[in-house]
């Protein structure tokens, strides 16, 4: 391998539908696929190439209003504008699930105004409930059935096994990316780190991993990483899939060691269990698994009498505690986006818990435009002030 | 503001105030029970599935959802919404949860329920009951109670039907089936909670009334097709709540309905309508804005007459279950039917978009509507995000034009009742043209 | 006049609309003190202000130890050593002034901040820069459509028997809804203490956000105006204090951080960071 | 021969208008200041000198705008938005779509042959989109809004202007100034931002051939050329675009009236 990672990394980042309009040119079928919750495995068992839709906070939208008021999500209205724009016209298709609300009627609104060969809706329950489990993996039942009448082919448990196995391998790779995130100095930026989970969701799995082998490689023994900063922080919130606000975040004399989103560890962190049924395992993957708000997580589920709020805290947001003592964390940014409802009502919460075992935060709300970096640079200096 | 003008231009149904009157009494009855240590629930309206078991079990329910409505009616929810902001709540986020989380806020801080609050107030639950269905919020809110208070919540998990994928082989009896077992956890939740068993003949009882309760308001709503239409809106709204949050013992309610029944028919046969001039009929999409409901006198003075409503503020379709045996299976497949119900002949066409936009098409088309008034609610995703593609659908297919106004179902700051009117003087121009337009075209009306 | 040996330190605000210069010697005593008009061309704007505050101070610019720029256009003060953020440094100028300081509202021209102070220090803030409504700027285009100078609002409102509610926050429309209500007869008094209450409770709500704590300080331009110190206070429910010069904590913030840096620097013997440029150069650097 | 009048009192401007037999015969625009009243009864003078008539010779006279209640004068108030779509229709028959950029918000109209309002789409509220977004800019860099539609035109590469609220636009445009950008292109950039916003509204309403400017924006050259890019159309610009709005209530003023 003697292409760099890191550059091959950001030119993905920079033109990511090269590679999937070079494949579609081949015949390969590629599937958009939005949020983290329909199931990559079942795609790339059957062949197909899932692409993650993500948006652009440098295009104005324009296009979207006339299908999705401006009171919503402004990465989902982003994600649409692009769609109508033509942006994605090399999908062959989409698989949209239940993600968040918005998201969920987004995949709807895209079949009415993108009308796309094929269009799969996955429901995703909100529970971790036993009938919920039981529920989702007949849901993927549904979504296998859909599969193999698009494609005309059957998904033999041992297809699946195989996709499973390689999309494990692509979380653990993931996971040894971030560990070198550890040291101080971190070996690779936060900026970087997300330029090539971009580049993961924008390649086949198998080319995705090889892609993450280079960089492990070219991180381990470079000389240039990023410099000691006075700051280590983690960055909590809403979808992020473009570098500016890290970058910007970087700039104020910051590293940016860990993330809870939905472009990073909350998306590749969990692994799938090899079941008898394979597909319970990865129901149980993606609803109980994936640590996301928008699934309820009751302190004792089923229990009639609820402990006290602070254990509500501990048992859900004890992850972050853990990943500040690996990552060695100093603070905190809660960034979530305006009419994110999912991340909104967590905030108070998670505030709280972070009081409450000294770790200092922020939260910033934006509006998913390049134009309110300038605003939120303030605020993050003054943390910083704070904090340093 | 529309309320100072107190014009009687709209008549309100006689038989209505009875049925208002419940959903006052159901917060009274929820104090009351309080009071004596009995059970308390804060719900989410979940279509008549945990309600009438918390009802069997002898639980008080009452509804944040509509209690938020009532703020709004009253003029209190200015200070409970100020409190949620100052707790850290994105402002952006639903107008009756921070309604209610700064009135949980405050009811924690003075150890009581706020003086001066609506209705009595809302009494401390013994536990909560969210909901997965229709939006985030039905449980994130919930679940961010926790911060003022320790009740225990379950989430009632619902399927999706009404989507082209809960078309496929065996789904219906899948999500069935999801139902029932969420229901029957439900169910012994509550047990040990309580520390009672369930009595399973009452609840079939209550199903059964509950049954009949939405039979007979669905049939209350048929007769607003007649012309003029002798329902307003508002009399929908002030008596939705008493079966959509089962506000009393749904024997009573189906009788209280029934007698609106004949009031509504016999206006019908007079050809009385609810306002004295009906020159256009208007549906309104989603929750209007309680606190200036008074915005609607002064449309009626321009002689629009609203005639029908989003249907998932409405019964569901009438259905047959009486040969299903299990109450809960009973409850699961008449909430199956609210779900699923208005979607049937959109499922035929295969009209995918039906998910959205057909009930409106049918109900403008069953209604004889000239318009319909959209209101984005500016805290509220779920009522908002279908709203572009019902006004797309309601034009490409019956050339019926969509008037949008702005506002909130709660926070009055972002309704503006003048610039509102104003809209609707040029919009009477745009209705007359789409007559004349529906005429040529051979549409119906 | 100072001894020449002693050490200076300079502390530069440039705020969206004032730009404020500070000096003072080792022992914190205030040598100069300048605001002027903030233009657009911030760089040119910022050495003309030091060089005035130099005069009035009678200094050389090689005596000033250490420059602290602070402001929304921090970044454009080419002679500055270090940036700080206006957050910091208000909150560092308001305690230097009223050392029982626990919270701080400042309203400037084009942004209100909540500060929570403890021991001199800022823990925790909030700010409104999103829009004009709640900022200085809502006051001074409203101003603009009456004909009046902003001086003029604070003593007019005293006179207001009721208030007019305000009900649009874009300033833009709350511009127009005040014509409308002129137009309708609505005295002048009246709309422009709905003005301030506007501000006020927004700016409070605001405030809220942090656990407020007395003493409280209210600072920035709009602290000028007794109508909204008024109301401000009346939402409150507190008393609030305000110092004669509210424009210049940020700028004397930054000099007694300025100050705390060197004596920092000294104390453990590390060379002090110090920006090469001198004050003649006007180049501008990100 | 029948004289009609209409008034168009706007938040920063106030035009009127007088027909003859349903043709255009004077018109007047003076500031509409802080009191509406007094605008509308300065309007009527200056008209009526302009066309040397008196108030008798006016048979009907219609209100429009945000102050047409402050018109003591009128017989009849009618929408700005009725007034605009019948006053371009009178101007360009072929007109399907306006684009009426005024001072405090924007609104595109459809309208079918005979001038009535099919569909209408108005900017929020808020002044995002709207011609106070230039004004407050043209205050920044300290020139007149007649010379900002020329000096845009020479842009070579405009800035991003992503934001909405006018204000916050300013303090953009400031820091813009501050980086040492060029004036044009940062004229350019507060173009494009509202032709962004535009091109959404028309958008929502379906654009329909012919389009057409009126308001205060039909007198930006820069603004009509990246509205033009934007939506990829030319648009008809009436000689007066200020006074579409009037001239159009003076022809609703003329429509024989329901008993």
């Amino acid at each position: 391998m003697t292409e760099a990672g890191l550059s091959r990394a950001r030119e993905i980042y920079q033109d990511r539908s090269r590679r999937a309009r070079e494949l579609r040119a081949e015949g390969k079928k590629v599937i958009g696929y939005l949020d983290i919750f329909p199931v990559l495995e079942m795609l790339t068992a059957m062949d197909l190439y899932p692409y993650r839709l993500l948006g652009d906070i440098n295009e104005p939208v324009t296009k979207a209003d006339a299908c999705l008021p401006p009171v919503v999500c402004p990465f989902l209205r982003s994600v649409l504008d692009l769609g109508l724009k033509g942006r994605y016209d090399f999908l062959d298709g989409v698989a949209m699930a239940h993600g968040c609300e918005v998201g969920e009627k987004m995949a709807h609104i895209w079949q009415i105004y993108l009308n796309p060969t094929y269009a799969y809706y996955l429901d995703t329950p909100h529970t971790t409930h036993e009938a919920a489990l039981k529920h989702h993996t007949e849901l993927l039942r549904g979504f296998q059935s859909s599969l193999e009448s698009f494609t005309g082919e059957k998904l033999s448990a041992e297809r699946l096994e195989k996709a499973i196995k390689l999309h494990n391998k692509q979380r653990a790779l993931v996971l040894e990316l971030y560990n070198l995130r550890k040291p101080d100095p971190p070996l690779i930026s936060g900026a970087e780190t997300l330029q090539v989970m971009v580049s993961l969701m924008s390649l086949p799995a198998a080319e995705g991993n090889e892609l993450l082998e280079q960089v492990i490689n070219e991180v381990k023994q470079r000389k240039d990483g990023p410099a000691k900063q006075p700051a280590r922080l983690l960055v909590w919130g809403s979808v992020m899939d473009n570098a500016a606000l890290v970058e910007m975040i970087e700039s104020t004399g910051a590293n940016v060691v860990m993330d809870d989103t939905s472009t990073g560890s909350r998306a590749y962190f969990p692994t799938v269990e090899i079941t008898a049924d394979p597909l319970e395992g990865l129901a149980e993957r993606y609803l109980a698994g994936l640590n996301s708000p928008r699934t309820f997580r009751e302190t004792v589920l089923g229990e009639s009498n609820r402990k006290d709020y602070m254990t509500d805290l501990e048992n859900r947001f004890a992850y972050l505690r853990d990943y500040a003592a690996e990552w060695n964390v100093n603070g905190v940014i809660l960034q979530a986006l305006r009419y994110c409802d999912i991340h909104g009502y967590e905030v108070p919460g998670i505030k709280d818990y972070l009081d409450s075992i000294g770790l200092p935060c922020i939260y910033l709300e934006h509006d998913y435009s390049r134009a309110v970096l300038e605003q939120l640079r303030t605020r993050v200096q003054a943390f910083l002030e704070i904090i340093g | 503001m529309a309320e100072e003008k107190k014009k009687r231009t709209i008549n309100r149904l006689k038989t209505m105030y009875p049925l208002r009157a419940l959903v006052d009494g159901m917060y009274e009855k929820a104090v009351e029970a309080s009071q004596a240590g009995k059970p308390v629930a804060w719900c989410m309206v979940n279509w008549w599935g945990g309600d009438v078991i918390l009802r069997t079990m002898d639980v008080a329910a009452i509804y944040p959802e509509d209690y938020g409505a009532v703020c709004a009616a009253f003029g209190a929810a200015p200070d409970y919404l100020s409190r949620s902001d100052s707790d850290g709540f994105p402002t952006h986020m639903c107008g009756y949860a921070r309604n209610c989380l700064g009135y949980a806020a405050k009811m924690q801080d003075l150890g009581e329920i706020p003086p001066r609050a609506p209705m009595k107030g809302m009494p401390k639950p013994t536990l909560l009951l969210g909901s997965g269905y229709f939006c985030d919020t039905r449980y994130k809110w919930f679940q961010a109670l926790g911060r003022y208070m320790d009740a225990p919540l379950w989430v009632l998990e619902m399927p999706h039907p009404g989507v082209k994928e809960s078309r496929q082989d065996g789904a219906r009896a899948r999500d069935i089936n999801l139902l029932v077992a969420e229901l029957r956890n439900f169910v012994a939740f509550v047990e040990k909670l309580l520390g009672k068993k369930m009595d399973w003949d009452r609840l079939g009882e209550l199903v059964d009334d509950a049954i009949e309760m939405n039979r007979a308001w669905h049939e209350v709503n048929e007769l607003r097709k007649a012309e003029p239409c002798p329902m307003h809106s508002r009399d929908f709204w002030s008596s939705m709540p008493a079966s959509l949050y089962m506000a009393a013992d749904p024997k009573v309610t189906a009788g209280l309905y029934r007698n609106m029944y004949d009031e509504v028919k016999s206006m019908a046969a007079s050809r009385t309508g609810a306002i004295a001039e009906e020159k256009y009929r208007l549906a309104f999409a989603e929750l209007p804005p309680w606190h200036s409901l008074g915005f609607f006198n002064q449309l009626a003075e321009r002689g629009w007459n609203f005639v029908t409503e989003s249907w998932a503020y409405h019964p569901p379709r009438p259905i047959d279950l009486s040969n299903i045996s299990d109450p809960l299976e009973r409850i699961a497949n008449l909430t199956y039917q609210y779900f699923s119900g208005y979607f049937e002949d959109a499922f035929e066409s295969k009209d995918w978009w039906g998910y959205f936009a057909h009930p409106y098409v049918e109900m403008v088309r069953e209604y004889q509507c000239d318009g319909i008034v959209l209101h984005p609610l500016l805290t509220c995703r779920t009522a908002t995000n279908h709203l572009m593609v019902v006004q797309d659908q309601l034009m490409k297919r019956l050339k019926v034009p969509s008037l949008i106004i702005e506002g909130d179902i709660v926070d009055l700051n972002l309704f503006d009742p003048m610039d509102a009117l104003r809209k609707a003087e040029t919009f009477e121009e745009t209705m007359n043209h789409f007559r004349k337009v529906r005429a040529d075209e051979g549409l119906l009306w | 006049m100072k001894p020449e040996a002693l050490p200076y330190f300079a502390g530069i605000d440039l705020g969206s609309t004032m730009t404020k210069v500070v000096i003072i010697d080792e022992a914190g005593n205030i040598c100069a003190r300048v605001e002027s008009h903030t233009g657009a061309e911030h760089r040119h704007l910022a050495n003309r202000v030091m060089e005035q505050a130099l005069k009035q101070a009678d200094l050389l610019f090689d005596k000033i130890t250490y420059v602290v720029a602070t402001g929304y256009g921090r970044i454009n003060v080419p002679f500055a050593d270090r940036q700080m953020t206006e957050l910091t440094c208000h909150a560092r100028g308001v305690a230097n002034l009223f050392p029982s300081v626990r919270t701080a509202l400042d309203i400037g021209g084009q942004d209100a901040k909540g500060l929570k102070i403890k021991d001199g220090k800022l823990v925790d803030f909030v700010m409104n820069d999103k829009c004009a409504a709640g900022t200085g700027r809502f006051l001074e285009v409203i101003a603009d459509t009456l004909g009046l100078r902003l001086e003029e609002l604070g003593e007019i409102s005293a006179k207001s028997k009721n208030r007019v509610k305000i009900s649009n926050t874009c300033t833009v429309f709350a511009q127009q809804e005040i014509t409308l209500r002129l137009s309708e007869g609505a005295l002048l008094e009246d709309i422009i203490a709905g003005l301030h209450e506007a501000i006020a409770s927004r700016a409070v709500g605001m405030l809220r956000r942090l656990k407020i704590e007395a003493d409280v300080v209210f600072t920035g331009g709009v602290a000028l105006n007794a109508g909204v110190v008024r109301a401000v206070k009346e939402n409150l429910g507190l008393e609030v204090l305000v110092p004669e010069d509210p424009l210049i904590s940020g700028a004397l913030g930054a000099a007694f951080l300025g100050r705390e840096l060197v004596r920092k620097a000294l104390a453990e013997g590390k060379p002090l960071q110090r920006s090469k440029r001198r004050l003649s150069e006007a180049t501008f650097f990100k | 021969m029948a004289y009609f009048m209409g008034i168009d009192i706007g938040s920063g401007t106030s035009k009127g208008v007088i027909t003859k037999d349903g043709e255009f015969l004077a018109h007047h625009l003076v500031p509409s200041g802080i009191n509406y009243r007094e605008a509308a009864e300065k309007l009527r003078k200056g008209l009526l000198t302009v066309s040397g008539l008196s108030p008798q010779d006016i048979t009907f006279t219609v209100a429009t705008g945000q102050g047409s209640g402050n018109v003591s004068f009128s017989d009849e108030q009618a929408t700005d938005t009725r007034c605009c779509a019948r006053g371009i229709k009178h101007l360009f028959p072929s007109v399907r779509t306006v684009i009426d950029v005024q001072a405090q918000s924007s609104q595109v109209i459809r309208l079918n042959e005979s001038g009535q309002v099919t569909n209408f789409a108005v900017s929020e509220r808020c002044a995002a989109g709207s011609g106070r977004f230039l004004e407050v800019i043209a205050n920044v860099l300290q020139i007149e809004l007649k010379d900002f539609g020329p000096l845009s035109l020479k842009s070579s590469n405009p800035v991003t202007f992503s934001t909405g609220c006018a204000v916050f636009g300013e303090s953009e445009a400031v820091s813009r100034v501050a980086e040492g950008i060029p004036k044009e292109d940062i004229l350019a950039g507060v173009h494009k931002a509202l032709a962004n916003k535009i091109s959404a509204l028309t958008d929502r309403v379906g654009l329909k051939m012919d389009c057409a400017i009126s308001g205060g924006g039909g007198l930006d050259i820069g603004l009509i050329k990246s509205i033009e890019e934007e939506l990829g159309v030319k648009l008809l610009v009436p000689a007066q675009p200020r006074s579409v709005t009037a001239f159009g209530a003076a022809l609703i003023a003329a429509e024989p009236k329901p008993a």
